[in-house]
């Protein structure tokens, strides 16, 4: 459209510029801030542990809390694209514990190189049942996967008749390589971790699929609308996140060669503490898998901060909370601008 | 003989493979003895779930009721509903606090305390052996929070140890939950933080084989006395190869037909002992050929 | 009768329908497989259920304007511990036991007095810092067990006052103390949600949050007020049932969050906000109850409950779906 | 001359990357209608929220009467007397209609407990001097778009207000509800209330608006006097052009049938639906609100399962399960609701544009961002969307603006068939004209458009054909020729020439 009508004055105008140029670096710090800021909040906590205790950021140290935190942080990832999509996943726990003890059970039965396979199709299996009653019958998924926790433990206690699970000859068998293994000088958990980050972080980035599932979670009308097909999105979410539980399965089982039932109960709480201090919000439609790993990692390294710094198991746990609550508030401060709430 | 029908309400089946082994060496008593049917309830840890299993049980009407305790004070008050419904009460696995013992019938069980005490002492002749009773230092990684057979294990052991190796250092006790993995993480921060750590006390062989897992990824297994208690299976084979010194001996299967025997000999008005501990042995690298591997 | 209605009837009624199936199939699974004589309907034992169903039932009817309220509270099972262990604790501080029995309502009175300022600091950190309730609760979930934790250590706290014992296991007109707390908190929310400015305010909130604050509705107080609201009333039902068990593990009240929420979810609560009704939570309480109860009764076994309570879950759900889908047209979206 | 009901002195109000409102200055007179125009995003709303104290000004002050105030929340701005009707409708759909109006300040009695009959009676008071159909005990929920924008134009009556803001409330209502809308403002303006009325329909500012001011780009323009000015001047204001408004005497070659409905019916909704589009044809789609005219669009995309009758795209019947089928066959729509059904709130603008086709545009297994992009800047340009960059937030973007990212969203899909509902609802004077060349232009470009609308110069600017809909019935298709406003008029209200004036309804 013509505009003839809108002509400023010249000095005005470079006047404008100045101010914006000037305000620049301020903005971006800003910005920076707003987009990072559990990043940021990360730091601190980082600095504020290798002061209390320095052998916090001893490489070995730093190795052994992401290789703990690994078998949780790939659960977090799958939890992060049904997150994302508008959904809840509490049944991760209790599914990583079928992983696990389905996997060393097989594991003497028919051997590990068809073991792994058979846990993994068993371990979707149940995902595709969540997927199906979440996203094709649309029920809500806090109750469907809170019945799963239940039913998935009972599944469990069945297969295993409640009893640990070990491999026989734990010296002889290649299946430790996942839990215990090294490449390049990097323990392999740590490895998969990575890579999954890094290619599930690729989809959600980068695919078009990846961008249907920030569409369904964050308007399922808009996206149904928009000729997406919303079931298929959130079922497939629900696959990723069985195939993470099952990559967390297969870690955890490698890593002790043994396990009991309740290897992964009460996971599920932590996993989605992670997912949201990474700045998912539980409405669906936003978080990154980036943050997600923050989100793993400030999980893991305040637990062995607190540990190494020697407090009590239940002073770590108010020190948690508190650390929990300040790292979301500076997040959301940094992106709304303010440091309180406006709600009146 | 008369027919008798008990019921049971258990801790917390399924949390680990003691209980659940201990449920079914219970059930397959019982069926081993015709006269006695049962009902067996689990309490999932959750003491107001097993106060009312208790109300229940009272209601069915069954003659004898064996409880092992979420809480050996919280259920007092239901313990004692039973005894004025005429139910005899049988305490199971571990005990109810004092006031309840008006209400109760008889307890048979491990003793906790002893078994604490027992690992100090396995512990101690060990760094006796190795000749560092005087200067080793030791990490303790306790049972679940709250629960009364972790507190009465630590107890027993912190109490003992000072008696026979007052020397030796217990520099920090955290808790793994009765959980290998959760005790795996604990030992890898321990490891970190102490360049020397002689020995590690577990309050049970599940969370003492994740200690022993950590320790030996750092190389470190060789140097550390691992102690445990509930010998598992995972133990005995980490005892049998070499790295996992001892454990205390308790086998679920006798506690299952110690409480049920208890049970119908309280029913059958026989004359028992309020306190029926079975024995639980002290098992270490040495003596573990005159032990079976546990089942659990 | 206005269109809809039978059918918001029967969506709302859904839990109910659902009770009185497992009444029924409980009583005919019972007539097999159950050891007892009783019968499962038997009347004393369906006053026991209303009692059972106290400590999660009055904690869920706080949830239930909670989550109208579109927010969540993760921290109720801490909380009721917590309260718990002042309830205990505080009757045997010295000055306490000098007063014998009149130390049993001061008693309470601590004990609710915890609940509410526990709550009062989510809601307080809610309402200031616009951290969402989910995140504040489940970090409150850990702290409060840590100030549990940290009261008594690993041991358990007991106090065993037999007079206390005596009120709560006391019977009138037939029910139990605990249930007379039940249902007396139930009929009081239910007043509060339909008949209070403060009520109907929550539901408006929780619909359109947004709107609310336009109307200039102080949606940050309120929300606090509620939250104070459920802290008290997890204490209360600490209150209650401590009164008869006297003992509390510092982990006791664990997974209640998770109960209660299925609870009142399963009475039809909206997690979004905006619709429920406290009535249908006592309904959602009740089954979850009643399945425990009769799983117990025909004699199943863990693996079973745990396998049947999850999947009878999410048959619920299904069940109720069905109904409220045939009330309105199919938008396939 | 009058002291001002209220007055705005040099009013700056700064987002990030957007200077919303750059130093506005005017006054409302008590008893005046004073309205406020400008484009999509020229910063109407915004003024309008800094008034009823949802945002804070960065500079300036507004003074109530000669106070100068401070709105630190909307609870303030009640309390001096600013009632506020908001644009986007702002109600809890569980609540009742009652509820809904009096929300905020329920009537009490002693112990915070609501008064119940006192609100249904003023309730009920305020709805009859609405003549809507509808009483106090309705679920919001339950009613209609325009019978919601009835509930929220109710709240302006609740309080003694010194000023009234209407933000665009004739959006979606039909003739009949905006005849009640004025009376009410004729009303309000007669009890010395100032009024600020925001729209983009030309007719209805001349016909009840004492003064206009203009705001373009955040920036005040001017006011001038209803009586002495006209269309031209103000458009002119507006932005910097005139425009020809008339009704569509172009025709295309028309081709083939693109689709075709056959006694296409669904229960309660609509019955014995038939007609046909041509390549190169629009057919206009007029009725009252609740004719069905949506849900026969809905129908069609594949979201509700006809109960009788069949659907032909090419000659062809095909069965649609799901807007995807639809959306391969050929077929766009553009919804009603733009906030529920068209835009994903929390995304950029690109995103939301490109989000039909992410999957079509991918090269490999990854997205085209350039590509997106490049399909974003093209429209933006087309329908003159405001907004700082694609990576805004589409939520932060003006009503209007909004409106534009989903009808570019349908359009760069090349659709063979175009169903626009309401498609410029919102929009300003300017765009909308844009929109209406591009509906035409498209139409010369062979594809076939349905436009569903509730305004009648717009079906008559656009439209070849017009379907005239009452009651879940076609009651009679027109040509252009044909149509006047008089027998449009008469067919949407059920008369139909030489018979019986009432058919029965098809739902209840
Ligand atoms: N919360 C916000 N954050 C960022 N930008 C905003 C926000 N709200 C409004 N804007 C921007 O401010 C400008 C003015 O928007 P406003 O809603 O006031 O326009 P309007 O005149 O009401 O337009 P319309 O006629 O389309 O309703 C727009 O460019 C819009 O994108
Ligand atoms: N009288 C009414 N009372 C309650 N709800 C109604 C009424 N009329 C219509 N509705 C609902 O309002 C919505 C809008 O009406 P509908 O889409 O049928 O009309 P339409 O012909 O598309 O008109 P418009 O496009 O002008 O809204 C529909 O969901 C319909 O169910
Ligand atoms: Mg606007
Ligand atoms: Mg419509």
């Amino acid at each position: 459209m013509a505009d003839v009508s809108d002509k400023r004055p010249a000095t005005s105008e470079t006047g404008r510029e100045d101010s914006k140029m000037a305000g620049l670096s301020k903005a971006s710090v800003g910005t920076f801030l707003a987009k990072q800021g559990i990043l940021v909040a990360f730091v601190l906590f980082i600095i504020g542990f290798t002061i209390a205790n320095p052998r916090f950021i001893d490489p070995d140290n730093v190795l052994g809390v992401v290789r703990s935190s690994a078998i949780l942080g790939v659960m977090a990832l799958g939890v992060t694209f049904v997150v994302i999509s508008g959904n809840l996943d509490l049944s991760v726990g209790s599914m990583m514990s079928f992983s696990t003890i389905v996997v060393l059970d097989l594991h003497d039965k028919i051997g590990p190189a068809l073991a792994i396979p058979a846990m993994f199709a068993m371990t979707l299996c149940l995902g595709a049942f969540i997927g199906f009653l979440v996203g094709y019958l649309r029920l809500n998924s806090l109750i469907v996967t809170l019945g799963m926790l239940s039913a998935i433990h009972g599944l469990t206690l069945t297969y295993s008749g409640g009893q640990n699970m070990d491999i026989a000859d734990k010296s002889g068998t290649w299946f430790s390589v996942f839990g215990q293994g090294e490449a390049l000088g990097i323990p392999v958990p740590i490895l998969m971790f990575l890579a999954l980050a890094a290619a599930l972080g690729v989809i959600l980035a980068k695919t078009p699929f990846g961008r249907k599932v920030y569409a369904v979670g964050g308007n399922g009308t808009a996206a149904t609308f928009s000729g997406i097909r919303r079931a298929r999105v959130v079922f497939a979410c629900y696959l990723i996140s069985a195939f993470c539980v099952a990559c967390a399965g297969l870690i955890q089982a490698s890593r002790s060669l043994g396990s009991q039932n309740t290897v992964g109960q009460g996971m599920e709480l932590e996993v989605l503490a992670a997912v949201i201090l990474g700045g998912a919000s539980l409405l669906g439609g936003s978080g990154t898998i980036f943050k997600t790993v923050i989100g793993v990692l400030i999980l893991g390294f305040i637990q062995n901060g607190l540990l190494l710094v020697g407090l009590q198991f239940y002073v770590q746990y108010v020190v948690t909370w508190i650390i929990i609550i300040l790292a979301v508030w500076l997040d959301i401060a940094a992106k709304r601008g303010r440091l309180w709430s406006p709600i009146a | 003989a008369q027919e008798y029908t008990i019921g049971i309400t258990q801790n917390n089946v399924g949390v680990d493979s003691y209980q659940t082994t201990y449920e079914q060496a219970f059930i397959e008593a019982a069926e081993a003895n015709e006269n006695v049917e049962v009902v067996v309830l689990d309490a999932g840890g959750d003491v107001a779930r097993q106060i009312a299993q208790v109300e229940d049980l009272i209601q069915q009407e069954v003659d004898a009721i064996i409880i092992w305790p979420t809480n050996g004070e919280a259920v007092i008050p239901a313990v004692r509903k039973a005894s004025q419904a005429d139910i005899p009460v049988i305490v199971t696995n571990s005990n109810i606090a004092e006031p309840g013992f008006d209400f109760v019938a008889s307890f048979s069980g491990p003793d906790n305390i002893t078994q604490g005490a027992r690992s100090a002492e396995i512990m101690c002749d060990r760094f006796t052996e190795l000749g560092i009773q005087d200067e080793a230092q030791i990490v303790q990684i306790s049972g679940q929070p709250g629960y009364t057979t972790a507190i009465e294990r630590a107890q027993g052991f912190e109490d003992r140890l000072p008696e026979v190796c007052p020397n030796v250092t217990l520099m920090e006790t955290q808790p793994g939950d009765w959980n290998r993995e959760k005790s795996q993480q604990v030992m890898e921060a321990f490891l970190v933080k102490y360049d020397d750590i002689d020995g590690v006390y577990a309050g049970d062989d599940n969370m003492g084989v994740g200690a022993l897992n950590a320790a030996r990824a750092a190389g470190r297994s060789e140097d550390i006395v691992f102690v445990g208690a509930t010998n598992f299976a995972v133990g005995y084979e980490a005892m049998g190869e070499g790295d996992y010194w001892g454990s205390i001996y308790q086998s679920p299967v006798d506690d299952a037909e110690a409480a049920l025997q208890t049970a119908l000999d309280v029913l059958n008005g026989e004359d028992v002992p309020f306190l029926n501990y079975f024995d639980t042995p002290k098992i270490t690298q040495d003596n573990m050929d005159e032990f079976e591997k546990p089942v659990f | 009768m206005k269109p809809g209605t039978l059918s918001t009837f029967l969506a709302r009624g859904a839990i109910w329908g659902f009770i009185v199936l497992e009444l029924i199939f409980f009583s005919i699974a019972g007539q097999f497989f159950s050891v007892s004589d009783n019968a499962f309907l038997d009347p004393a034992n369906m006053l026991l259920l209303l009692k059972q169903s106290a400590p999660i039932g009055i904690i869920a009817m706080g949830m239930t304007i909670i989550m109208i309220n579109g927010n969540i509270d993760l921290s109720v099972g801490a909380t009721f511990a917590l309260a718990a262990v002042v309830l205990l604790d505080s009757m045997t501080w010295p000055f306490m036991a000098a007063m014998g029995d009149w130390a049993i309502p001061l008693a309470w009175t601590f004990a609710l007095l915890t609940g509410a300022v526990l709550g009062a600091i989510n809601g307080l950190i809610v309402w200031k810092t616009g951290v969402d309730a989910f995140i504040v609760t489940l970090g409150s979930m850990l702290g409060f067990r840590g100030l549990v934790f940290m009261y008594n250590g690993e041991q358990p706290t007991s106090h065993l006052n037999w007079t206390l014992v005596d009120f709560a296991e006391a019977q009138f007109l037939g029910l139990h103390t605990a249930t007379w707390f039940l249902l007396g908190v139930t009929a009081v929310i239910w007043v509060v949600m339909h008949r209070t400015i403060h009520g109907r305010n929550a539901y408006a909130i929780g619909d359109n949050r947004e709107a609310a604050i336009n109307a200039g509705i102080r949606v940050g107080p309120h929300m606090m007020r509620n939250f104070v609201l459920i802290g008290f009333l997890a204490a209360l039902s600490a209150v209650v049932f401590y009164s008869e068990s006297g003992s509390v593990n510092p982990n006791d009240g664990q997974l209640y969050e998770l109960w209660v929420i299925t609870a009142v979810v399963l009475g039809g609560t909206k997690l979004t906000g905006g619709s429920g009704s406290v009535i249908s939570t006592l309904g959602g309480v009740i089954a979850i109850q009643l399945l425990r109860k009769g799983l117990g009764h025909i004699g199943a076994d863990t693996e079973t409950v745990n396998l049947v309570i999850g999947l009878i879950l999410i048959a619920v759900l299904f069940l109720d779906r069905q109904l409220n889908v045939k009330g309105k047209e199919a938008l396939r979206t | 001359m009058t002291q001002p009901a209220l007055r705005l002195e040099g009013i700056v109000k700064t987002f990030p990357g957007v200077r919303a409102l750059d130093g506005v200055s005017f006054d409302v007179l008590p008893g005046e209608v004073h309205a406020l125009m400008g484009e999509n995003g020229a910063g109407k709303s915004t003024l309008m929220k800094v008034l009823g104290g949802i945002h804070q000004p960065n500079e300036g002050r507004i003074l109530v009467g000669e106070t100068p105030a401070v709105m630190a929340n909307p609870l303030d701005a009640k309390g001096k007397g600013i009632v506020f009707i908001h644009q986007e409708l702002s109600l809890a759909e569980e609540l009742t209609v009652a509820e809904n109006i009096y929300l905020g300040e329920l009537p009490k009695k002693r112990w915070g407990f609501v008064d119940w009959e006192t609100l249904y009676e003023r309730t009920d008071r305020i709805l009859k001097t609405l003549r809507v159909g509808f009483d106090a005990r309705t679920r919001v929920g339950t009613l209609s778009i325009a019978n919601q924008q009835m509930v929220e134009i109710a709240r302006a009556l609740t309080v003694d207000a010194k000023a009234v803001i209407f933000d665009e409330p004739t959006a979606s209502l039909t003739d009949a509800e905006k005849v009640v809308l004025f009376d009410v403002i004729a009303d309000l303006k007669s009890q010395g209330v100032g009024i600020i009325y925001i729209s983009h329909r030309m007719e209805e500012i001349f016909k009840i608006t004492d003064r206009i001011s203009v705001l373009r780009d955040g920036q005040y323009r001017g006011t001038l006097n209803t009586a002495e000015t006209n269309e031209d001047e103000v458009t002119q204001l507006m932005i910097g052009r005139t425009l020809d408004l008339s009704r569509n005497t172009s025709h295309h070659q028309l081709g083939e049938v693109a689709l075709e409905a056959r006694g296409l019916s669904c229960r309660g909704l609509f019955e014995d639906i038939s007609f046909e589009v041509r390549k190169g044809e629009v057919v206009g789609f007029y009725g009252l609100v609740g004719a069905g005219r949506t849900e026969i669009a809905e129908t069609l995309f594949g979201l509700r399962s006809p109960t009788a009758g069949s659907i032909h795209v090419h000659g062809k019947e095909v069965r649609i399960h799901s807007p995807a089928e639809a959306i391969s066959l050929g077929i766009s729509l553009v919804p009603e609701d733009r906030k529920s059904q068209g835009l994903v709130l929390g995304m950029n603008c690109r995103d939301n544009m490109t989000l039909p086709q992410v999957g079509e545009l991918s090269s490999g297994p990854f997205t085209a961002e350039g590509a997106e992009i490049a399909i974003f800047e093209k429209y933006r340009e087309k329908l003159d969307i405001r907004t700082p960059s694609w990576k805004q937030t589409v939520g932060n973007l003006s009503g209007g603006n909004q409106q534009k990212i989903v009808i570019g969203k349908w359009l760069s899909m090349n659709p063979e068939v175009l169903i626009v509902d309401e498609p410029t609802r919102g929009i300003d004077v300017g765009s909308k004209s844009e929109i209406h060349n591009l509906i035409r232009e498209l139409a010369s470009q062979g594809y076939a458009v349905i436009v569903i609308s509730s305004e009648m110069p717009e079906v008559l600017h656009v439209s070849d054909r017009i379907v005239a809909m009452y009651s879940g019935r076609i009651m009679r298709t027109f040509t252009s020729e044909e149509v006047t406003e008089d027998n449009l008029i008469q067919a949407i209200s059920g008369i139909e020439p030489g018979k019986s004036a009432e058919r029965e309804p098809v739902s209840a």
